[in-house]
């Protein structure tokens, strides 16, 4: 069926849309998607620690930090 | 499970293949995608590739990752890799057959905007992929509210036809209907016909050359060597990062109104983190997406990164070894990760080139040096109507050369477009015989309001172009940046020049803005203004800044740029504090010191 | 709908007598088998699809053609387009010639390519019985977005091809019973609303594909070459029985001229000219004179041209006759290539089903009705109020969209029959559905304020034209868009042999605040703040047949009684008088004292026959209100 | 010994059937009372009672099932003689029912006239008040406007009154609230709520099953009513049941709430009784039933009736699924006229009992269907409803003669023969509405015919229509009576409980659905069937998340609904959907909006005999054994054998032209036609070919 491309999930780091393959990992108890093991390394030694708090905030409005630095457009 | 390990996995370094073939079969590929290149320039219909070379050649190995390139333009090299990659994930290697074509333009798909059309071709040996050749060109027209694309689009659907990944070859045949459905779309179909053959057949002409050499080095030594040449590369890069002072540094510049907002001013922040041999580049802090068309998708992010970071790599061998060591955080939804349906054209043309110059803001911090800011933009004319002599529809996608920043030990480069884009400016001669237009006037922009800033080493000039229509109406769009905002000057020099647009009706003296003349929200983005034969449209090329204090450069060098008629006596004194003798045009020491002093 | 085939029967007889071996009750199976065919066709779209606009009300066609391709049964199909569909079939067949294969589906939606219009997508499966192409199985239905630059599928400010939408030429969509996933999703990523309109698409292709079973049991039930010969005589049957009918028509050359609003920008009152001639059992029309093609979507596509000539005959004759090939085949359309009738490419067409086509219709009937009085019509609504709301789903709802048909105008009154509301336009003639205003309520984030009659809007006679409504819709979230394409606002519906034109109507936004109103022409783009706006259309009545004094004082009464007129138009108009009362008593000497001089007035067969006619917005704008013609977003 | 009653007042007639436990059957014929239908039943009981040798009480106190059905209601529609009823509706939609749904049938025919609705214009009245659809009252029940509107109508003298709010199916108060203002405020008026009529989405369906409930309630609530009273105070034990148009019956006080159930009653137990004698017919039928007032007509394929939720009455929408019976104004009654372009028309006007067609002698003067019979030769007066009733053939003559013959120039005869001729072709159009016009070949249809008339015409429609075999049960006169006698019990119950499938609630739907049977079973068992035989159907209204019509799919049959269930039902839906639609969206969930159950009592099949002789000896007086009938094809009136029902044993042949004459009805066999009696239940008849 018709996936548009917002329907999509993108990657919890770097914010690329990701087609097919769903690199699903976890994380905190959270399952959480990433494009490369790359993506997911950084996300666990850089982006998560960096912006725990925001990323706390984000999860709450269902977002699991992807949207991170401003407020999410709804 | 939780990974602790700061650090990039250890590099295998191993590098088994006999270094003369890799070197072999490297050139051989780099001469495969030079081979691509001029196929399409010679085949192509449109200005914009056979003189602008609007395109990039590239050639992927069976993994999805790039391995060979010739020196195209960056904006596209950067996104190009992530667009095949994705591309292949969606459609499957498995649902490939040989000589199926899959066609591609979706900027919600690591694409950079729809204009950007690519096309990719399995390439297969004894029924195995052993890689990939795609050819990434940027059609002039496609449908949409504006010709030629450019203009103050909202949404998507203004913009033009959208391809998620489609097959527009099955095994060797076109799939005519999908042709049709294209050609049916754009304003300008035989160019568009044409290009897309042309950017089919390079891809042929590179599949040949890569059996080739499959054929002659078999299989696994052809994919030991891709696995190699990338191993090689990134053992390279890593190598450049590892030599520059783990740490964090930021820098940030704004792009004025998109068109929608002309007030509002979308922020591109960007935070550099060296670790080891690895750079995160961390755009968290940027504006949400606009509401106008400069948002610059993943991909447009992407490429304007590593665009800047090849300039600490210096001359490495370019493929997908090079991108390993840098990682990207773009928000999605903000300006640099547009999400659907958000409008995305102009990010990669002019937004793009700013996005360089924060990055390589922010390395200079580090590595000392650094820039002054370019002019930092396209000056894109979107011109579409009918051409009286033909009697077809035209597109014409019009873009001229800023001046670059002064560096720490030059002046920047005049009338050069932005370093995203190593497009060539359009000869007059090809503008005149293919569109209904007159150039006026073609020069350096001296002007005040466009003149480069002072410096040490001064920006280079903007070009000047004055063009007239000759039909009896077109429609005139546009998408340009620096309008209010000045490129920033560095190390004390003097900020760059603004860029202009500006309209006459035909019999009139002045020139008007946009908004002067017609209301439109913007001076630097509006669609589709009509404009009459004997109308004149000029376009204004901002001057890059200065690096460095003025009063340090070379008295004679002010001389020779008055000389030159770059500067006049006047702007000499008051900008640089040069005193020139009016008669001799020589500089006149005494004076000078006690200007300067 | 139950009619009385017995003519079929006689004619089959006759024919069978003509040593032709058919049997009339077969012949009359097969014809009806057909329609019952396309019935469930209509009914398997109405009821799958996704969008209002499909699913509620009923904007496209179901049709059957044979392999020539020639038109076989298009039972209950929109008028405009009856008599053009096999156009559109006959692209597609030529496109793929030679590679026409069971299971396949082809697409096309383009006007140049002998489609209507841009919004309509036409979907086609050959269908196949003793290895050989026998029918195609055929629907048109209007999709909700064509991915224009505004949300809407009809954008009369579009300016060329380009701008009103994604054009799919002749398109293979299924390929021997496999979608083409990949050109599916490619054109899904240019409509909005993709899933809805996916819905929609493949609820078309159920449609088609339920008629290429239905097809295939028939020729199983009485073998596919006596099919093929009773569809003949199907063909030649309906073409008999038209002969006849038009025969009985007054030879001659009839001329009539209508207007149209405007061509979505500054242009008003374009005029159309037709000049009808009737020649034994033969008619041209011909629309020599009229206007040049529009700026905007104003324009008449070739299948659109074709189709307004031929329509007006199709309800001149008797209503029983199939509507096969055998009748268009009698009616001969041409318009000047490059005028608004059949615009040039890559003129915009986007409005072609309607604007030009209702004009163009009812340039027919003006020309007609003094010859023959008791089989043409007064004018009918054309498409006005009909606009299509969206909202880019701010405000945390999701983007959403829907045409409105419930404000839709009515048709003209006939001679012994009084006009219907809701006649939507030319196009339709009534013959699309208003959605259940529950339906829209739970579908879109938008309130039905009021949906009423609106009193002396119809056109007055001694039958009355369809009364006008007003709608009043409240956006509940949202700047809510609203794109109206539409015509005869300024124009209105012709009255005809002494009766009166429509109201004309018109639409405003009311800012609840101030009141201030924001009156805007027949076609434009605005927006409605959902915090302090609402939106009103007020639609025509349709034209008046005959003098209004020639009405019966009782039916006056009751008129008056239950608000289709006002109590003064019944005295000044009518020539009745009336008592107060909720239920009126009538005053007969009065009366007759009142129509004596009415019944002296004598007037032109048709009125108004000046542009721009009506009275409308100056007896409704008040202190403090505008006026914008064709405003944009 | 104990009996089984089926009672159908028709427009003329009304019928009884009785069943014996021992297997018997009582057929009856009674004239119906228009006045006051009930007493043609009691009449008939009593009547019935007397031929079985017992009394009134005797016979009700040992009857377990008396199911009734009338077409009261259908022919006060179609024959717009009801009361002048009002319409209380949201401020700013008085128009629902004017509108419709805005679509024109015969698009090209410009002389088509608009449908008149139930209630005028002046009488639909708006009142301010509006729910939306997330439950949020926007606007109060403006009460002080109710009162005025009840005053308005009072002035206008409305028995009636119909109350339709916007989303009162979700949100009833202000219905609710607003029907105790009008009783209060109008004594002696009904009135009539959408939301229990039908509470289901689309305000024109249900505004218009609202206003026709309005609109026959007034007569049929005091006719069932008292009928109820005096059958029970005459002994009945179990309270009767009223046949419902969906082809189940029910209980006197769920009519009442949901009085459009009532339409079209006697009808819907047509299939029920035609489907009795599948063995001798087998499964293709179309039966025709043709009273003294109207002909039904129903298409049955595979031994299943064509249901449908989209039944119009007289235009009229009525929303309840129904049985899909094709109705005509053509019967025996129906009165023969001169329209004004001077054409000879049939119908729709009937003359029911009283007058009653010109040879019965009530004072009627106009020709009717059945004094045409008369003057034909066809109808016996003397053998009318087996001699109870001499008929007055020179009335006939002279009716026909002065309002026909004359006006028209044409012989006595001719005229007759005319009026005959018209009125099967109308009922050869309403057959041909339900099988050619729907693409079906009659041909392949044998036509079940019932009702008094029906066998006069049987032949002659067959013929027109090519089709080869004629059914005529020995019950054809009391057709649906006999009918209901043999129709299951069915309660339909619903409830609407958003859920997609994704995402359901178990527990929620599982309450619901366990809620529903209880209601619907319990009605069954307190009319004293045994749980054995009651049968559970459950079913969910579906559709794909954004999609807008529902398709009704069985719900599984499990005790519980699980995960598993809700797949299966899933599958179903996908399949459905498939089978429908020829499409389906397997990736998606699927949204469930209405809940239905129905308990399907089944009618405990008892031994059968024929008709008993004694049960109907007094009926038969015996006829002439030669009449003059006409005959075109014999080229006029010529000497016809006239055969009693009961000298034609099993395996007997009869030649047409010939009058074959049963209690309750007379056969007309005309030249070339044969008629034979394969099994006791009833004659059939090969048509030969024109």
């Amino acid at each position: 069926m018709y996936r548009e491309v917002n329907e999509m999930p993108k990657c919890v780091n770097c914010g690329i849309l990701i087609p097919t393959q769903e690199l699903r990992f976890e994380h905190h108890e959270r399952q959480l998607f990433s494009c490369s093991e790359r993506c997911q390394r950084i996300y666990d030694t850089y982006k998560y620690p960096r912006y725990r708090a925001e990323i706390a905030e984000l999860e709450h409005a269902g977002d699991p930090g992807i949207r991170l630095g401003y407020a999410p457009p709804q | 499970m939780s990974v602790t390990n700061t650090r990039s996995t250890p590099l295998d370094t191993r590098i088994d293949t006999d270094p003369i073939l890799l070197e072999v079969m490297r050139s051989h590929l780099i001469t495969s995608c030079r081979e691509m290149g001029i196929a399409m320039m010679r085949t192509s219909y449109s200005p914009i590739f056979n003189e602008g070379l609007d395109f990039s050649c590239v050639i992927f190995d069976a993994s999805g990752e790039m391995i060979a390139q010739a020196d195209f333009c960056p904006a596209q090299i950067g996104a190009i890799p992530h667009v095949v990659e994705w591309c292949i994930k969606e459609v499957g290697p498995e649902n490939m057959s040989p000589g199926d074509v899959i066609l591609h333009n979706d900027p919600y798909r690591g694409g950079c905007h729809l204009p950007e059309f690519m096309v990719l071709k399995p390439c297969f040996v004894d029924g195995e992929i052993v890689a990939y050749t795609a050819n990434i060109a940027h059609m002039v027209d496609i449908g949409g509210l504006v010709p030629a694309a450019f203009g103050d689009t909202r949404n998507i659907f203004q913009e033009g036809l959208r391809f998620p990944p489609v097959k527009i070859y099955r095994e060797d045949e076109e799939v005519e209907d999908l042709f049709r459905v294209l050609v049916s779309n754009i304003r300008t179909p035989r160019f568009g016909y044409g290009d897309l053959k042309a950017m089919i057949g390079s891809l042929y002409v590179a599949e040949r050359r890569i059996v080739e050499l499959v054929e002659k080095y078999g299989e696994v030594e052809f994919t030991r060597c891709a696995q190699d040449i990338k191993t090689v590369s990134e053992i390279l890069a890593r190598r450049a990062i590892s030599d520059l002072p783990d740490g964090e540094w930021t820098f940030e510049a704004v792009i004025e109104d998109d068109g929608v907002e002309p007030d509002q001013e979308w922020t591109i922040h960007a935070t550099v983190v060296v670790r080891g041999d690895e750079v995160i580049v961390d755009y968290t802090g940027s504006s949400p997406q606009s509401p106008g068309p400069p948002n610059q998708t993943w991909g447009v992010t992407a490429s304007a990164t590593y665009a800047a970071m090849f300039n600490i790599y210096g001359a490495i061998p370019f493929n997908h070894g090079c991108y390993r060591p840098i990682s990207i955080i773009a928000p999605v939804g903000s300006f640099v990760n547009v999400e659907y349906p958000g409008s995305c054209v102009g990010g990669n043309s002019d937004s793009s080139p700013t996005t360089v110059d924060v990055i390589l803001g922010a390395i200079s911090e580090i590595a000392g040096k650094g820039t002054a800011s370019d002019g930092d933009t396209c000056g894109i004319l979107s011109l579409g109507g009918m051409d009286p002599r033909s009697g077809e529809a035209f597109a014409h996608l019009h873009f001229d050369g800023g001046g670059w920043g002064g560096r720490h030990d030059h002046d920047g480069n005049s009338a050069q477009v932005p370093k995203t884009s190593n497009c060539a400016n359009t000869p007059i001669e090809v503008l005149e015989t293919r569109y209904p237009l007159e150039c006026v006037e073609y020069s350096l922009n001296t002007g005040v309001t466009g003149r480069p800033g002072a410096g040490e080493f001064r920006g280079g000039f903007g070009t000047k172009r004055v063009m007239r229509v000759t039909a009896e109406s077109m429609t005139l769009s546009a998408h340009t940046n620096r309008n209010r905002v000045h490129p920033w000057g560095k190390a004390g020099g003097a900020e760059g020049g603004n860029c202009t647009v500006r309209l006459r009706r035909r019999g009139e003296q002045e020139w008007k803005t946009a908004p002067e003349l017609l209301g439109s929200i913007s001076s630097g983005k509006f669609s589709n203004v009509e404009l009459h034969e004997g109308d004149e449209v000029s376009l204004g090329m901002p001057g890059g800044a200065g690096y460095g204090d003025p009063s340090a450069r070379a008295p004679e060098l002010v001389a020779e740029d008055v000389r030159n008629g770059l500067y006049t006596l006047a702007e000499a004194g008051e900008l640089y504090g040069v005193a020139l003798d009016p008669a001799t045009g020589e500089v006149m020491q005494a004076e000078t010191e006690r200007n300067r002093s | 709908m139950t009619t009385d085939r017995s003519s079929v029967l006689a004619s089959a007889a006759e024919s069978a007598q003509n040593g032709e071996s058919l049997d009339p009750i077969t012949f009359s199976v097969i014809l009806s088998r057909f329609d019952a065919i396309v019935n469930e066709m209509t009914r398997v779209l109405e009821r799958s699809a996704w969008t209002s606009i499909l699913a509620l009300a009923h904007d496209y066609s179901c049709g059957i053609y044979d392999a020539l391709p020639r038109q076989v049964s298009m039972y209950d199909a929109l008028p405009i387009h009856t008599t053009s569909l096999h156009l559109v079939v006959k692209e597609i067949a030529d496109a793929f010639a030679g590679s026409i294969n069971e299971g396949d589906v082809f697409l096309c939606n383009d006007p140049y390519s002998n489609n209507t219009h841009v919004g309509d997508y036409v979907t086609a499966a050959p269908v196949f019985a003793d290895g050989r192409l026998v029918f195609w199985s055929v629907t048109k239905g209007h999709q909700m977005d064509t991915g224009a630059y505004i949300p809407s599928s009809v954008v009369a400010s579009a300016q060329d091809v380009y701008q009103e939408g994604v054009t799919i030429p002749p398109m293979r969509m299924v390929e021997a019973g496999t979608m083409r996933e990949d050109f599916l999703r490619m054109l899904l990523s240019n409509l909005r609303y993709a899933d809805l309109v996916e819905g929609d698409l493949r609820a078309q292709i159920g449609s088609i594909e339920k008629a290429r079973q239905r097809l295939n049991e028939l020729c199983a039930e009485y073998g596919t070459d006596t099919v093929l010969r009773y569809v003949d005589e199907i063909i030649a049957y309906a073409g008999r029985r038209t002969s006849q009918e038009i025969e009985s028509m007054p030879d001659g050359t009839y001329t009539g001229e209508g207007w149209i609003d405007s061509d979505g920008f500054d242009v008003e009152h374009i005029p159309i000219k037709v000049t009808v001639t009737i020649a034994g059992d033969q008619v041209k029309v011909d629309y020599a004179g009229s206007g040049p093609q529009a700026r905007g979507g104003a324009n008449g596509s070739y299948a659109t041209s074709q189709a307004a000539g031929a329509v007006p005959f199709l309800y001149y004759i008797d209503a029983d006759i199939p509507h096969n090939h055998g009748v268009i085949e009698h009616v001969e359309v041409s318009a000047p290539e490059g005028s608004v009738c059949w615009a040039r490419y890559p003129a915009c067409t986007s409005c072609a089903t309607i604007v030009p086509s209702d004009a163009m219709q009812d340039a027919v009937n003006r020309a007609m009705v003094a010859a023959m009085p008791e089989r043409v019509p007064a004018g009918g609504a054309r498409c006005a109020n009909i606009p299509q709301f969206a909202g880019n789903g701010a405000d945390g709802s999701s983007p959403w969209g829907f045409m409105l048909f419930n404000n839709a105008g009515a048709g003209g009154a006939a001679k012994d029959n009084d006009g219907w509301p809701l006649w939507y336009n030319q196009a339709a003639l009534g013959g699309m559905k208003i959605q259940p205003i529950e339906q829209l309520e739970l579908l879109y984030p938008v309130r039905v304020e009021c949906a009423e009659i609106e009193t002396d809007s119809c056109g007055f006679g001694q039958w009355l034209g369809g009364p006008g409504n007003i709608v009043a819709i409240k956006p509940l979230v949202d700047e809510m868009i609203t794109i109206t394409f539409g015509d005869g606002a300024s124009n209105p519906p012709h009255g005809a042999m002494g009766g009166s034109p429509g109201s004309g109507g018109g639409q405003y936004v009311e800012d609840l605040e101030s009141t201030r109103r924001r009156y805007v022409s027949s076609s434009g783009a605005f927006t409605v703040d959902h915090r302090r706006e609402l939106y009103v259309g007020v639609s025509t009545g349709g034209g008046g047949w005959g003098a209004p004094c020639e009405r019966p004082p009782e039916q006056v009464r009751r008129d008056v009684r239950d608000g289709f007129i006002s109590a003064s138009a019944a005295r000044e108009i009518f020539g009745v008088a009336l008592s107060h009362d909720a239920d009126p008593v009538l005053d007969e000497a009065e009366t007759e004292r009142l129509r004596a001089p009415l019944r002296q007035q004598s007037g032109p067969p048709v009125t108004p026959t000046v542009p721009d006619a009506s009275t409308w917005l100056s007896e409704h704008m008040r202190e403090g209100d505008e006026y914008f013609l064709n405003p944009q977003l | 010994m104990n009996y089984r009653i089926g009672v159908d007042v028709g427009g003329t007639f009304t019928d009884f059937t009785v069943a014996r436990s021992s297997g018997e059957l009582l057929l009856w014929k009674e004239d119906t009372t228009p006045d006051d239908p009930g007493r043609a039943v009691l009449s008939g009981l009593h009547a019935v009672a007397e031929q079985l040798g017992t009394d009134l009480g005797g016979l009700l106190s040992s009857t377990e099932l008396l199911v009734h059905g009338t077409t009261v209601a259908t022919n006060m529609l179609i024959q717009r003689n009801g009361p002048t009823i009002g319409l209380l509706c949201t401020k700013g939609f008085r128009d629902v029912l004017y509108f419709r749904d805005g679509y024109k049938p015969q698009r090209f025919n410009m002389k088509l006239a608009h449908p008149q609705e139930l209630v005028d214009r002046w009488l639909r009245v708006g009142v301010t008040e509006r729910f939306v659809p997330d439950g949020s009252e926007i606007a109060e029940l403006d009460e002080q406007e109710v009162r005025q509107a009840a005053r308005h109508f009072a002035e206008a003298g409305v028995k009636a009154v119909a109350v339709t709010f916007l989303w009162s199916m979700l949100y009833p108060q202000h219905e609710l609230r607003a029907a105790e203002i009008l009783t209060e405020e109008l004594p002696g008026v009904q009135v009539v709520c959408s939301h229990t009529v039908l509470p289901e989405i689309r305000e024109w369906e249900r505004t218009s099953a609202t206003a026709i409930s309005a609109y026959i309630i007034p007569r049929i609530s005091e006719y069932l009513t008292n009928l109820e009273r005096e059958l029970v105070q005459a002994g009945l034990k179990r309270p009767p049941l009223i046949m419902q148009i969906n082809g189940g019956c029910a209980r006197i006080p769920d009519i009442l709430r949901v009085p459009v159930n009532i339409l079209a009653s006697g009808p819907a137990a047509a299939p029920a009784a035609a489907m009795y004698f599948a063995d001798s017919v087998g499964e293709d039928l179309i039966t025709v039933d043709m009273g003294g007032t109207s002909l039904d007509v129903c298409m049955i394929q595979g031994g299943r009736a064509a249901m449908s939720r989209d039944i119009q009455v007289e235009d009229q929408p009525i929303g309840v699924s129904a049985v899909d019976v094709h109705s005509i104004g053509a019967g025996g009654g129906s009165i023969a006229w001169i329209d004004g372009g001077g054409a000879l028309r049939v119908g729709p006007r009937s003359a029911g009992s009283r007058p009653g067609p010109a040879c019965y002698d009530f004072g009627g003067e106009e020709p009717t269907v059945t004094d045409a019979n008369v003057v034909l030769g066809y109808l016996d007066p003397d053998a009318f409803l087996g001699g109870r009733r001499r008929l007055r053939d020179d009335l006939s003559v002279a009716a026909v003669d002065s309002r026909v013959g004359v006006p028209l120039g044409l012989s006595t005869v001719e005229a007759a023969a005319g009026i005959v001729r018209v009125v099967n072709a109308n009922m050869v159009g309403a057959i041909r509405a339900v099988s050619i016009e729907r693409g079906l070949d009659p041909r392949r249809f044998t036509l079940v015919c019932g009702g008094g008339a029906g066998g006069l015409h049987a032949t002659e429609l067959a013929r027109e229509l090519g089709m080869q075999r004629v059914f005529v049960p020995l019950e054809a006169g009391v057709f649906c009576a006999f009918g209901m006698t043999v129709t299951d019990v069915r309660h339909d119950h619903l409830a609407a409980l958003h859920a997609v499938s994704d995402s359901i609630d178990l527990d929620s739907v599982n309450a619901l659905l366990g809620e529903l049977e209880r209601q619907a079973a319990g009605q069954l068992l307190e009319e004293g069937f045994q749980s054995s035989e009651i049968r559970l159907e459950r079913s969910v209204d579906a559709r794909y998340p954004g999609q807008v019509h529902e398709i009704t799919v069985p719900v599984p049959d499990s005790p519980v609904l699980d995960a598993q269930a809700v797949t299966e039902l899933e599958r179903t839906f996908h399949e459905r959907h498939r089978a429908q639609f020829a499409y389906s969206r397997e990736s998606m969930p699927i949204e469930c909006l209405h809940w239905r159950v129905a308990a399907v009592g089944a009618s405990r099949g008892w031994p059968r005999q024929v008709a008993s002789a004694n049960g109907n000896q007094p009926l038969s007086a015996q006829p002439a054994r030669i009449r003059q009938a006409f005959f075109a094809a014999a080229g006029g009136l010529v000497d016809t054998r006239v055969h009693d029902v009961h000298e034609l044993v099993v395996g007997v042949q009869v030649e047409g032209p010939a009058l074959v004459v049963a209690p309750t009805t007379t056969i007309v066999l005309h030249p070339g036609d044969t008629l034979t009696r394969p099994t006791a239940d009833g004659f059939l008849i090969d048509v030969r070919a024109r």
